[in-house]
């Protein structure tokens, strides 16, 4: 399934992809969307470029790609913006709202706004996070059935 | 920091889990990290038991500014997830942390050598996590995340050996009885929600009443729950997952079984307890599914070839016992005399049951498992004579089955002792099925005995040595608390067991999340 | 006899489904909105997010969240796990 | 029966749907059409989820630009549902991945799908 | 303090109980010891009898384990006949019976409601 027009089509549409799927990502706390639907765009890109490359290049390209790795970073640090409730507060309290901190910690006017990113408390980090943690498990196993089915096919 | 232990309960094996596929390549690392926060966790559950003992329910809100702030500021109803954590939550989460620790130091030995042992014990700290979860909980919603957690991570151990096809199989027949049950519990979630706008357990224990679509929603829970129990007729999957398994995952799957099992007798004694109080139908269905599964599970034991697959449709008849114990108890909640005349003790018996099969039933896989893994065979026909070669694994295997059958002074007796006679008050013949379940166990037994263990030495098994340190270790661990649990049955009934039984029976309290509203 | 006996259970129980969907409250009018009008009206105060929905996946009830992201973690181990080149090499 | 039929009509079409999923899990021999079974299940819950947040003539619950009928909350649809089904859906993808990774190791090992044949453990 | 099980209907003492065991085993050991030999040794009176056949080797007699509780499995064969039938490793035959059990369950909560 390596045509030209697949190979032309994945080639302009892939950064576009990827693009509005870091966008999601990161208005999740403004806008529809969030950490697990922009991963899903993500990843969804990088199935594109999967299906549409032949094995070998697929398999050289993505073989030292650190996902598994990716996703314990993602997992783990998800945990950690929820252990930050643990300093006086409960888990999962969303300590960084409205909290004058540096980075999403504006305040949000009450009511209907045009919308501030810089605002969410923890919600934009988790958000990250858990983005992350999706592009990567789902980008590792659109892989592993993309390679066994590659590699079993003769066996089979 | 002590507030916080029902959120580290959880936290604690998730890190443990997130961090382990990092470690690949270092398989023994993985196997010592896995055992560490294994038994962190036991400690941890430990100090839960006492937290209970000391001041009732605990209560943990999750996100709220105070641990305990369950209702915001002047308002009627709960908003956030919350932990409410009572004696039969606690007792379930220290059997669901020994059986982990555990399982985690007899897989130290009993996998090396295979590949992906780095997922492997993550999925083993997940499928804790999962139990843990379902024990802890109390918001619905939750119930079903945590159900899900245990029934995906459960399956993917179960098809661990990826080179047998039968394991494949028995994975994929678990996750689709687990994924119908756990879609079919969301959708009595859902219509509970729809009728009551709140996911809170106790809250909607106080709203729900007796209209028809809660009656079909109780009716969705009970069968979801049943099935994932292994009730029978809907316990086709246990002997194709207990078979399957590598033998170290054993405990921790009994123990989701029974989380299972847990969750029953919360939706049965708290979710609807004005219905169910009001309906000793309940308790009747709850006692004859528990007679069927007693006698069908046992009986199709003593035909079977394959030890682990024996051992397991032991796993479900003994399963009837506790639900023959606590469903003789809902029979008679409504009724003071007779609850406190053999109500209590059946109750107790039938919990008190629950941890010394998980322990007794853990004993006897393990030592299927080191057979399996001396001789690579489970069908008893080619065994024979291997007491002489493993005398610990043989003694342990006396020990289990001596528990298992109901022979003084083990554990299993204590348990039974208690279901028979108070069953016996309720209708003489639950109890009259109960002893015949008991001798057919110990029969089927004696035959696992006879042609694994005794007989002549065969020439194939030349060579076989004892097993090595971690699985007897672990192996010995089991058998000491069978003994123990037998000879001081009353220690943990007073420390374990009757404080579980009041937390059931004493809806009034979970209601009222432990008297904060 | 299987089949017919599995269509009478398939049926029986198709029929308490519709009856449950048809005895439910009418749609698109919830009895009761207490909890969600607590979210709606608090969201841009406790969690400062417009988005109500997010602020309950990720703060309200965050720790569904975290069980699912464990969910698909657990998913990700697994098939690795169950599709793994290289079998074990057991004695 | 709350007044007339009509009202319910997407309850009724959940209850539909879920029976046709139970259709296709008991009565099909394929595996992957029993996979596809369960995810009829799981598109059926959480339609139902969905179903249940509703609110005639409401908006969604995001204040981004909102329209300015919206700032009543009234208006605007509960969003406790949509996060549930948010969380079910994840769980559903995750399901069916390790189902169909389970699914290719069976066919790697019988050389078939037939769920009749996939019966070396019974008894 | 001697550890009780109390059941409502007496009790059961586990300590007092493997007492009990040792007590008698003693007393049986001590019955056992006073007793002489009646009979001569290595003479025939010590072989087993057979029926007049000698007896076989040790070594050879391996009992199968699907031997054992033959006649109780031949007693119940159509017991057992029906229950193997319903054990069909069909992985629908499961979700099928769970939608029996959820009926019946339903009709009786729901019927009697």
């Amino acid at each position: 399934m390596t045509t030209t027009i697949i190979k032309t089509t994945t080639k302009i549409l892939t950064p576009l992809i990827l693009v509005f799927g870091s966008y999601i990502i990161l208005h999740g706390h403004l806008t529809p969307g969030g950490g697990f639907q922009g991963g899903a765009v993500f990843a969804s890109g990088l199935a594109l470029l999967i299906v549409a490359n032949k094995y070998e290049t697929v398999k050289s390209l993505f073989e030292k790609a650190p996902l598994s790795v990716l996703e314990s970073i993602g997992a783990v640090g998800f945990l950690g913006m929820a252990c930050l409730g643990f300093a006086g507060y409960t888990f999962f309290k969303n300590v960084i709202a409205n909290s004058g901190f540096l980075l999403f910690g504006g305040k949000t006017p009450s009511g209907i706004n045009p919308g501030y990113l810089n605002t969410g408390g923890t919600l934009p980090y988790m958000n990250i996070f858990v983005g992350m943690k999706v592009l990567a498990g789902l980008t590792s196993i659109i892989l592993v059935f993309f390679l066994i089915m590659r590699r079993e096919r003769d066996e089979w | 920091m002590i507030e916080h232990l029902p959120a580290l309960m959880i936290a604690v094996p998730l890190f443990g889990a997130f961090v382990s596929p990092l470690f690949k390549k270092k398989q023994n690392i993985v196997a010592i990290w896995a055992i560490l926060i294994t038994a962190v966790t036991v400690g941890l559950s430990l100090l839960l038991m006492y937290q209970v003992r000391l001041n009732g329910v605990i209560v943990y809100v999750f996100g709220a500014d105070k641990p305990t702030l369950v209702l915001p500021s002047g308002y009627k109803v709960p908003i956030r997830i919350m932990f409410e954590i009572d004696g039969i939550g606690a007792f379930m989460a220290i059997s669901a942390t020994l059986m982990s620790f555990v399982g985690a130091l007899y897989s130290y030995s009993h996998v090396e050598g295979e590949s992906g042992l780095e997922k492997y014990y993550a999925l083993l700290l997940l499928l804790e996590v999962g139990i843990l979860g379902m024990v802890l909980t109390g918001d619905l919603f939750n119930l079903f995340v945590f159900l899900e957690i245990a029934g995906i991570a459960g399956s993917a151990l179960v098809g661990f050996r990826n080179y047998r096809g039968e394991a494949s199989e028995a994975g994929i027949k678990y996750l689709i009885v687990s994924s119908v049950a756990s879609l079919m519990v969301l959708f009595a979630v859902g219509i509970l929600y729809g009728e009551y706008g709140n996911l809170n357990l106790a809250y909607i224990s106080r709203q729900v009443s007796f209209n028809t679509l809660d009656m079909i929603a109780f009716g969705l829970l009970f069968a979801s729950f049943a099935m994932k129990c292994g009730a029978v007729p809907m316990h086709y999957w246990v002997p194709d997952a207990y078979t399957e398994v590598p033998a170290g995952i054993n405990p921790a799957l009994l123990v989701s079984t029974y989380a299972s099992l847990y969750a029953l007798f919360r939706v049965s004694f708290t979710l609807f307890a004005n219905i169910s109080i009001s309906l000793a139908r309940v308790g009747w269905i709850m006692s004859v599914l528990g007679v069927l599964t007693m006698f069908i599970g046992v009986t199709m034991a003593l035909v079977q070839k394959d030890v682990k697959r024996l051992m397991s449709y032991h796993a479900i008849s003994q399963t009837g016992y506790m639900l023959l114990g606590v469903g003789v108890g809902l029979t008679v909640l409504h009724d003071p005399k007779a609850l406190a005349e053999f109500g209590r003790t059946a109750m107790a018996g039938g919990i008190f049951h629950i941890i010394n099969h998980i322990i007794y039933k853990s004993l006897l896989l393990m030592t299927a498992g080191a057979l399996f893994y001396v001789t690579g065979t489970r069908n008893l026909n080619e065994m024979g004579g291997l007491a002489r070669k493993m005398p610990i694994t043989t003694l342990c295997f006396i020990v289990g089955a001596a528990a298992i059958s109901g022979l003084p002074p083990f554990n299993g007796f204590a348990s039974k002792f208690l279901i028979y006679e108070s069953s016996y008050r309720l209708n003489p013949l639950l109890a009259v099925f109960a002893m015949v379940t008991s001798i057919l166990t110990l029969a089927s037994f004696v035959k696992v005995f006879a042609s694994a263990f005794l007989g002549p030495p065969l020439e194939k098994f030349e060579n076989v040595r004892e097993v090595p340190k971690p699985m007897i270790v672990a192996m010995v661990i089991l058998a000491l608390l069978c003994i123990l649990f037998g000879l001081f049955p009353d220690v943990v009934l007073d420390k374990l067991v009757y404080p579980a039984v009041d937390a059931l029976i004493n809806v009034a309290q979970y209601q009222s999340w432990g008297g904060l509203a | 006899m299987r089949t017919s006996l599995g269509l009478l259970a398939f049926i029986g129980f198709t029929l308490f489904l519709l009856a449950a969907m048809i005895s439910i409250r009418p749609f698109g009018e919830p009895p009761h909105r207490e909890m969600d009008d607590w979210f709606i009206t608090h969201a841009q105060i406790e969690s400062s997010a417009n988005n109500v929905v997010t602020s309950i996946v990720f703060d309200y009830r965050g720790f569904d969240t975290l069980g699912e992201a464990t969910v698909l973690f657990t998913a990700v181990s697994g098939v690795l796990m169950v599709l793994r080149r290289k079998e074990g090499m057991k004695k | 029966m709350n007044g007339n039929i009509w009202v319910n009509f997407p309850f009724i079409v959940v209850a539909l749907l879920l029976a046709l999923g139970f259709y296709t899990i008991g009565f099909k021999r394929n595996l992957i059409k029993v996979v596809i079974g369960i995810e009829i299940l799981e598109g059926a819950v959480n339609l139902f989820l969905v179903a249940l947040g509703y609110v005639r003539g409401g908006y969604a619950p995001i204040y981004t630009l909102a329209p300015s009928e919206a700032a009543n909350p009234q208006n605007m649809v509960l969003p406790t549902p949509q996060a549930l089904t948010l969380t079910s859906i994840v769980i559903g993808v995750a399901v069916s991945a390790l189902m169909l990774a389970f699914a290719v190791n069976i066919y790697k090992h019988y050389g078939t799908l037939d769920v009749t044949k996939i019966r070396r453990l019974r008894g | 303090m001697i550890s009780q099980l109390i059941t409502g209907a007496g009790y059961w003492s586990p300590l007092l109980w493997l007492a009990f065991l040792i007590l008698f085993a003693l007393i049986g050991y001590l019955i056992y010891s006073r007793g002489n030999p009646s009979y001569k040794k290595d003479t025939e009176q010590v072989k087993p009898y057979l029926s007049g056949n000698a007896e076989p080797a040790k070594e050879k007699i391996q009992v199968k384990a699907s031997d054992i509780y033959w006649g109780f499995i031949e007693a119940l064969k159509g017991y057992y006949k029906v229950l193997q039938a319903i054990h069909t490793g069909d992985l629908r035959d499961y979700i099928l019976w769970y939608l029996g059990v959820g009926t019946i369950i339903l009709f009786l909560l729901v019927g009697g409601a």
